[in-house]
């Protein structure tokens, strides 16, 4: 197996071990009801972290797409709910809203030299801001479209679901990892993450690359804003707080380098089922106080971070010495 | 004489000012249908920086670009790739995180559907590298490759994108003989296919090997072009420096030394890395280590200066063992070592040429003795001078040099830590004539001094000239020693030939 | 000398003009903001108070500059404060000596650095996730010593680090000033400052040159470990409470803008500890600036996301070149642009 | 068989909720109920999480907590399907009431309302400039005791808000918008009162007011809401005026509300609303002081 498989084979080997652990403790937790749950509850979050994936690869990071999610449902729901549009329409509305959006930080970030960190915590501030104008109250969406589109899942025997969300990020997962390995943006993508000066002396178009990469994460954050909304029914300017960081950490521990050029979209997914088994897990133990909850949270992240790095450094030492 | 219609590329008055430095000045440049032509210049003289503007990779102050008689702006190197110019810059420039074919590939891979079509990639990527006698896994990262084959795929890359004019910035630099040779002939033929190529080096004999004419900058002006073969050897150099240069490589070896002996390694070495190895070293000793790309030179540079730890044998000095687990440790028994890797293992960019002078001292003095303002300014001044460093002030980021005066700004950096043990990797590489006639002599006087020194480098002839002794590695192994009278460059490569012979290790 | 003090200064023009910018901005729309008086024996108004209230950011900002110069991010100081805070709480209400308690909590706050470094230097994972484990984590032990409530305290002397005063300053801003030109001297008048950078710039470059990285690296997430703690201190003793829940919340991004307003790179190397204090005060200044304004808070970060946008614009590269080399609009090329890797 | 029922609670963002949390462990306790207990930091998509993770292990019940009224159709619905009696704490949700037993809460909009009764017959007719501690913008608390409040002042003249800003229920925040809010009603001498949507924000107000050379209580009175212990001591010392409780025993009655339904099949009210209870200095802020100290606020 090739070495830069390594970090996605630990993450899934982690994943698989630990779901293991979860179920010996817990059968329940092997119910369809269980897995079902895993896609759909994270899906937003999944969608957002496949455009996360895309900039971090890059070599940036885009901190801007919680507000986004959340600006896109207050979006949503004051455009259904005042405005009378049909939801495609007003879906179409959104996803050009955050698309542009994402494309004008990349601009930025790209024609003015700017650490796309602060641009991205600045694109954050005014996403927020901008929910907050809309309505800073929350605001259901009561649209009977949305019951339609939620009508629609696949039964999995055992009482589990295959939401139409969940299926949508599995969907998004799948073009991401098209986009990533089978189109020249997404090697281009690599390209700026292995060196930008570099990929520039070597003909990549770099301007259009990172407009690219931060209208894909905004169109991407429009998309898990629009999950979100059929998730929740509803719009609220508080929503999503701290997204961008699960989205980063589902990242990172899908064993993406956060300097980038080194990767997979496929490691963000198992990333984010890892996140989504400690919650279950925690929440299925259901003893832990709200602070213990928290330490667990971030003993596990760092024990997951331990065993990848430790699985790695084992098949490295283990390939020398072959 | 060739009327202008023959010039396919030619450059009028190239201007191009960094604060604090005129790297053009009106700079003219033809180059012919079908020629090689050589651009010569000392380190810093602004041979990149032409070849940069010519591909918009920087934006010119002024003057005007002609191809094939058409005024033409590249604005970055995408359009200049667009035009029909490969280039190769300086240092590999290619993306180690790719694999061999998406480097080859990146912005034209071929496409089924819309999606790239990664085997009708892969197959020609292969095949294009068949043409450089290279097989490799073209599916693995690039990262995973040595130096010389890094450059090989640039060769190979710029080459396939060169409809009109090939371009190569210090291609050879780290290329052996052989690889020299095959990357000669590519060139002859695409000369013969009427391709204008631009060759940089500063490797003189190839100037005459390859070149039809030579262009020769200095201090960012031009000096002249010339039919090669008009010009002599001697007239050359002067043109390139100014000045004569007193004498060039002098090739009587020095005697072997007769200091005592003060390092001893024994069963030295690292697992996967280079195998264990013994090896003394004198006082007042220039250890050369010879070998092919890739043979393990700088792996046993490394594990010398712990910057690999060993994991076997033991080093001893005058007698006494002693621990050479870490750079630090190397240090603190005054070793140096400049790398051969100087972009990534040796300067530190944003700092001045002073910081990265006063770097490895002031490490080893420790944080809480700050080396005055005065005595750091000191230093840096009479290295610069001493080392005859091109630089507008010492206060310049390091990284705004040329490539041969980075590398003899990190030579400072070791010397002005008085070290006892001087290890060099490549330390001429991409030196021009007039600076590595000045390296070879500071080696020498180092020796003379009492210094020990190892000293890794591709340059056989340059080897045999300062070399008390030399170790010939192969396959991470040493497997041969030479010293005395056999220290000759026909020795060197019989030793090299033969341990080639010897079979698998 | 002057030629010194005259790039020095040349360093923190940018900041010291936008600050200017935003004083001016605010004194118009709210023409007492620049009043100054003496009211119980201290200075009084409303610079006053962004310097006052600026104090835990510009002490995590001066942290946080240390260890994005070594190319790193500490994404935990808003926890960190909220643990040294309720220590400092829960071992001043259970009767331990002012000294003790603040020896101790600094002692947290070490400790909590030395982890953060351990993982980031030994470990060597992401600074990123390394200190995201301690972002999370560390609220949570906040919490687990104050079991979640607000840990009130009386005690006159933890309650002066808060609110009292030194030669008419509140304490706050003495001790960030001090704490500030300490930790500056520290690394300009030692080589420390030099070797930080080099390794920031080309960690391995600089450790083939001796440089003793590893404990560096654990030296600067120590010496914003210290800093938090001494924020976590201030935020406590200011409210006379330990509000784990509450205490340093999202100041990690605050205090992060604060080092970029100042001018330093998030890709490491050369830092300016007072620039970076600058941006602290900066950022302080917009947000009094919004609350003086009387604006309802619904447009509070469309405001401050509209000035910090017009201030990095103004100090971006690009909008620079253009404005010094008016002569050579496009001269520069991008030699500034380093490698990401 | 044990009573398991699953409670979903929005995080630990302040002393009322951590002592919320406390007190619905200990009736559980006192009922010998296991409660399996889920902190959703504040996010609604944990809690949704929560939910239905305690539907796959199939708890017997849930208490939900809602960090905010929207959005919880689905989930709720899934409860039902699963045949699972859902009873919200201290908020009420938008969604069809059939999808959950009971809500156990207060009136939010009413709590303003006494607040600012209250203040409206304080002050009996004299000019009153008032200044406002919002809580976090677009929470609900804040947006219903602003309007709460706003209603008991409407037509009373006299009084008038002043300033409004966000204090996002923090002490912290709490202190430094009243300290601008001095600088800018001229040293605080136009302000005549301070209304806090919580109790926190009050106690960092009434230090910023003190700092400023001023006499909360007197100079400026303060009115705050949610009765946590430390406005208590404030009362007490003369710096608190008032504030009106937001009780934490919201288990009580709804463990007694499931009790009764589990047994009897009786179904509980849609909506057992606790009390608001106003507290004054007259009220002997001490003895409350002590009986709400132990009860992990
Ligand atoms: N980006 C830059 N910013 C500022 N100065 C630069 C920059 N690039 C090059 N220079 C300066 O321009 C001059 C010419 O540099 P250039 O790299 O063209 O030299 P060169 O002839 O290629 O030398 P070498 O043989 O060492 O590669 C040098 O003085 C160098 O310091
Ligand atoms: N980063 C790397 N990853 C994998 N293999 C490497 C790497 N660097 C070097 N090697 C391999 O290690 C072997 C020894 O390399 P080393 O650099 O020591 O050779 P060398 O004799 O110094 O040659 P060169 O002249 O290229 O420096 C080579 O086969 C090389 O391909
Ligand atoms: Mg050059
Ligand atoms: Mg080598």
């Amino acid at each position: 197996m090739k070495q830069k498989y390594l970090p996605l084979t630990a993450t899934i080997l982690i994943f698989v071990l630990s779901y293991a652990l979860c179920v010996m403790q817990f059968p329940n937790m092997l119910s369809t009801r269980v897995i079902g749950n895993l896609l759909t509850d994270n899906a937003f979050l999944g969608i957002a972290a496949v455009g996360m994936t895309f900039v971090i690869l890059s070599g940036g990071i885009d901190l801007s797409v919680g507000a986004v999610i959340a600006f896109t449902g207050v979006f949503l729901a004051v455009v259904l709910e005042q405005g009378g549009l049909h939801p495609l329409v007003a879906f179409a509305l959104a996803l050009a809203i955050t698309t542009a959006f994402g494309a004008l930080m990349g601009a930025i970030i790209h024609y003015l030299e700017m650490p796309a960190f602060i641009v991205t915590l600045a694109g954050m501030f005014l996403a927020r801001g901008m929910a907050f104008v809309l309505s800073i109250d929350s605001i259901p969406i009561k649209h009977p479209f949305y019951a339609t589109l939620k009508g629609f899942y696949y039964k999995l025997p055992g009482g589990g679901r295959i939401t139409l969300i969940g299926g949508l990020m599995l969907l998004v997962f799948g073009v991401g990892i098209l986009i990533a390995h089978r189109t020249r943006f997404g090697t281009n993508v690599y390209a700026l993450g292995g060196g930008a000066a570099t990929a520039k002396l070597m003909g990549v178009p770099v301007a259009r690359t990172t407009i690219g990469i931060y209208a894909l994460s905004g169109l991407l954050a429009g998309l898990a804003g629009i999950v979100f909304s059929l998730y929740t029914s509803a719009g609220y300017s508080l929503a999503a707080v701290g997204v961008e960081l699960d989205a980063i950490t589902a990242v990172v521990i899908g064993g993406t380098l956060l300097t980038g050029g080194s990767g997979f979209v496929a490691g963000t997914l198992v990333g984010i089922l890892i996140q989504g088994l400690i919650q279950t897990y925690i929440t299925f133990d259901g003893t832990l106080s709200s602070w213990w909850t928290k330490i667990l949270i971030g003993l596990l992240l760092f024990a997951f971070i331990l065993l990848q790095k430790g699985i790695i450094r084992l098949s490295r030492v283990e390939r020398q010495h072959a | 004489m060739h009327s202008t219609s023959d010039n396919i590329l030619s450059a009028v008055r190239i201007e191009k000012g960094f604060p604090g430095t005129k790297a053009l000045d009106k700079v003219d440049f033809q180059l012919r249908r079908g020629e090689v032509h050589a651009l010569l210049g000392e380190n810093g003289a602004g041979k990149s920086t032409l070849i940069k503007c010519l591909t918009g990779a920087y934006r010119r102050d002024g003057g005007s670009i002609l191809l094939d008689g058409t005024e033409i702006d590249p604005r970055d190197t995408f359009d200049a790739q667009r035009l029909g110019i490969g280039t190769v810059y300086q240092e590999v420039n290619l993306l180690p995180n790719l694999t061999v074919a998406e480097n080859l590939f990146l912005g034209r891979q071929p496409r089924r559907f819309g999606m790239i079509d990664a085997r009708e990639m892969n197959r020609m990527a292969r095949e294009l590298l068949a043409e450089y006698e290279l097989d490799l896994d073209v599916t693995r990262d690039l990262a995973g490759y040595s130096v010389a084959i890094q450059q090989v795929v640039a060769i190979a890359r710029a080459v396939d994108l060169s409809g009109k004019v090939l371009i190569l910035d210090e291609p050879t630099a780290s290329l052996d003989a052989h690889e020299v040779a095959m990357l000669f002939r590519i060139v002859r033929r695409l000369k013969a296919r009427g391709l204008g190529i631009i060759f940089i080096t500063h490797f003189l004999e190839q100037v005459y090997e390859i070149s039809d004419r030579t262009t020769v900058l200095r201090n960012g002006q031009l000096v002249g072009t010339r039919e090669t073969t008009d010009l002599d050897r001697r007239d050359l150099i002067t043109m390139m420096i100014g000045r004569e240069l007193a004498d060039e490589i002098h090739t009587n070896h020095p005697s072997a030394g007769d200091g005592q002996l003060r390092y001893r390694f024994r069963n030295y070495g690292r697992r996967g890395h280079i195998d264990p190895f013994d090896l003394d070293v004198r006082a007042g000793e220039v250890v050369g280590i010879a070998g092919l790309l890739g043979s393990g030179r700088t792996e046993t540079a490394e594990v010398l200066f712990g910057a690999n730890r060993a994991d076997s044998g033991t080093a001893e000095i005058d007698g006494r063992a002693v621990d050479l687990s870490s750079p630090r440790a190397a240090i603190r028994q005054k070793f140096g070592f400049c790398p051969e890797d100087r972009k990534t293992a040796g300067i530190v960019g944003d700092l001045s040429v002073r910081e990265n002078i006063v770097l490895a001292l002031q490490a080893r003095r420790g944080w809480t003795r700050p080396i005055s303002r005065t005595e750091q300014n000191r230093l840096a001044d009479h290295y610069i001078r001493a080392l005859d460093i091109r630089t507008a002030d010492r206060e310049k980021p390091i990284k705004l040099l040329s490539g041969g005066n980075q590398q003899k700004a990190i030579l400072a950096r070791w010397l002005a830590t008085e070290p006892e043990f001087l290890i060099l990797d490549e330390p001429t590489r991409g030196i021009d004539v007039g600076a590595h006639a000045e390296i070879v002599r500071l080696i020498e006087s180092l020796r003379e001094k009492g210094l020990s020194l190892i000293v890794i480098s591709s340059e056989i002839e340059e080897l045999v000239a300062y070399s008390t002794r030399v170790v010939v590695l192969r396959d991470r192994a040493h497997v041969a020693e030479l010293d005395g009278e056999r220290i000759t460059a026909h020795n060197i490569v019989e030793a090299i030939a033969a341990a080639n012979e010897g079979g698998a290790s | 000398m002057t030629a010194t003090v005259k790039t020095y200064f040349g360093r923190l023009l940018p900041q010291l003009i936008a600050l200017a910018v935003i004083v001016v901005a605010i004194s118009m729309v709210f023409p007492g903001f620049l009043n100054l008086q003496i009211q119980n024996g201290r200075l009084y108004g409303s610079l006053i108070d962004i310097l006052n209230r600026g104090a835990p950011v510009v002490l995590l900002a001066i942290g946080m500059t240390v260890v994005i110069a070594t190319k790193g991010i500490d994404l935990s100081v808003g926890a960190v404060m909220a643990i040294c805070g309720a220590v400092a709480a829960a071992l001043i209400t259970s009767g331990h000596s002012l000294a003790e308690t603040l020896l101790a909590t600094l002692a947290v706050g070490i400790l909590c650095g030395v982890w953060n470094g351990i993982l980031v230097a030994i470990l060597d994972i992401q600074p990123i996730i390394a200190t995201l484990v301690l972002m999370v984590a560390g609220r949570g032990i906040a919490q687990l010593i104050t079991e979640g409530a607000i840990l009130t305290f009386n005690h006159p002397g933890l309650i002066f680090i808060g609110s009292g005063s030194f030669a008419g300053l509140p304490m706050p801003i003495v001790i960030w000033l001090v704490f500030g030109v300490l930790i500056a001297l520290l690394v300009r008048q030692t080589a420390l400052g030099m070797l930080i950078e080099a390794i920031g710039i080309n960690r391995q470059a600089s450790t083939l040159a001796g440089v003793l990285t590893p404990v560096l690296l654990i030296a600067a997430y120590v010496l914003s470990g210290l800093c938090a703690a001494f924020a976590g201190i201030i935020a406590a003793a200011d409210i006379r409470g330990a509000d784990a829940n509450n205490a340093g919340l999202w100041l990690e991004l605050d205090a992060i803008l604060a080092v970029v307003v100042g001018g330093t790179s998030l890709l490491g190397g050369r830092f300016s500890i007072a620039a970076s204090v600058l941006g602290a005060i900066i950022i302080q200044a917009i947000n009094t600036g919004i609350l003086l304004s009387g604006f309802p808070p619904e447009f509070n970060l469309i405001i401050k996301a509209a000035i910090i946008v017009f201030i990095l614009v103004l100090q971006s590269p690009r909008f620079r070149t253009a404005f010094t080399f008016v002569r050579l609009p496009r001269a520069a090329g991008k030699p500034t642009e380093r490698e990401a890797k | 068989a044990e009573l398991v029922v699953g409670f979903s609670q929005i995080g630990s963002e302040s002393g009322w909720r951590a002592a919320e949390t406390t007190l619905t462990k200990q009736q559980a306790e006192q009922r010998g109920v296991d409660l399996k207990f889920a902190d959703a930091q504040q996010k609604q998509e944990n809690q949704i999480k929560a939910i239905r993770s305690f539907i796959a292990q199939g708890v017997n019940a849930i208490l939900l907590a809602p960090v905010v009224a929207t959005g919880w159709d689905e989930v709720l619905q899934e409860a039902k399907d699963a045949e699972i009696p859902v009873i919200l704490l201290d908020r009420t949700v938008d969604a069809s009431d059939d999808l959950y037993l009971t809500a156990v809460t207060s009136d939010l909009v009413h709590e303003g309302n006494v607040a600012g009764k209250w203040l409206v017959d304080t002050v009996a007719g004299k000019d009153c400039n008032v200044v406002e501690l919002q809580g976090t913008t677009g929470s609900s608390p804040a947006i219903d005791r602003k309007k709460g409040f706003e209603e008991a002042l409407a037509g009373h003249d006299n009084l008038k808000i002043v300033r409004s800003q966000t204090g996002d229920f923090t002490r912290t925040k709490g202190k430094e918008v009243m300290e601008s809010f001095l600088k800018a009603e001229n040293g605080g001498k136009n302000i005549c009162a301070l209304y806090a949507h919580n109790d926190d924000m009050a106690v960092g107000a009434i230090q910023a007011i003190k700092e400023a050379g001023l006499k909360p209580g007197t100079d400026i009175l303060v009115v705050s809401i949610d009765a946590v212990p430390d406005i208590f001591q404030a009362m007490a010392a003369g710096e608190a005026n008032a504030t009106v409780e937001l009780t934490p025993n919201m288990a009580g009655p709804a463990f007694d509300a499931l009790d009764a339904y589990l047994k009897d099949g009786k179904e509980p009210p849609k909506w057992i609303q606790t009390e608001s209870k106003l507290y004054t200095q007259a009220d002997d802020p001490m003895k409350v002081y002590e009986e709400k100290k132990g009860l992990g606020y």
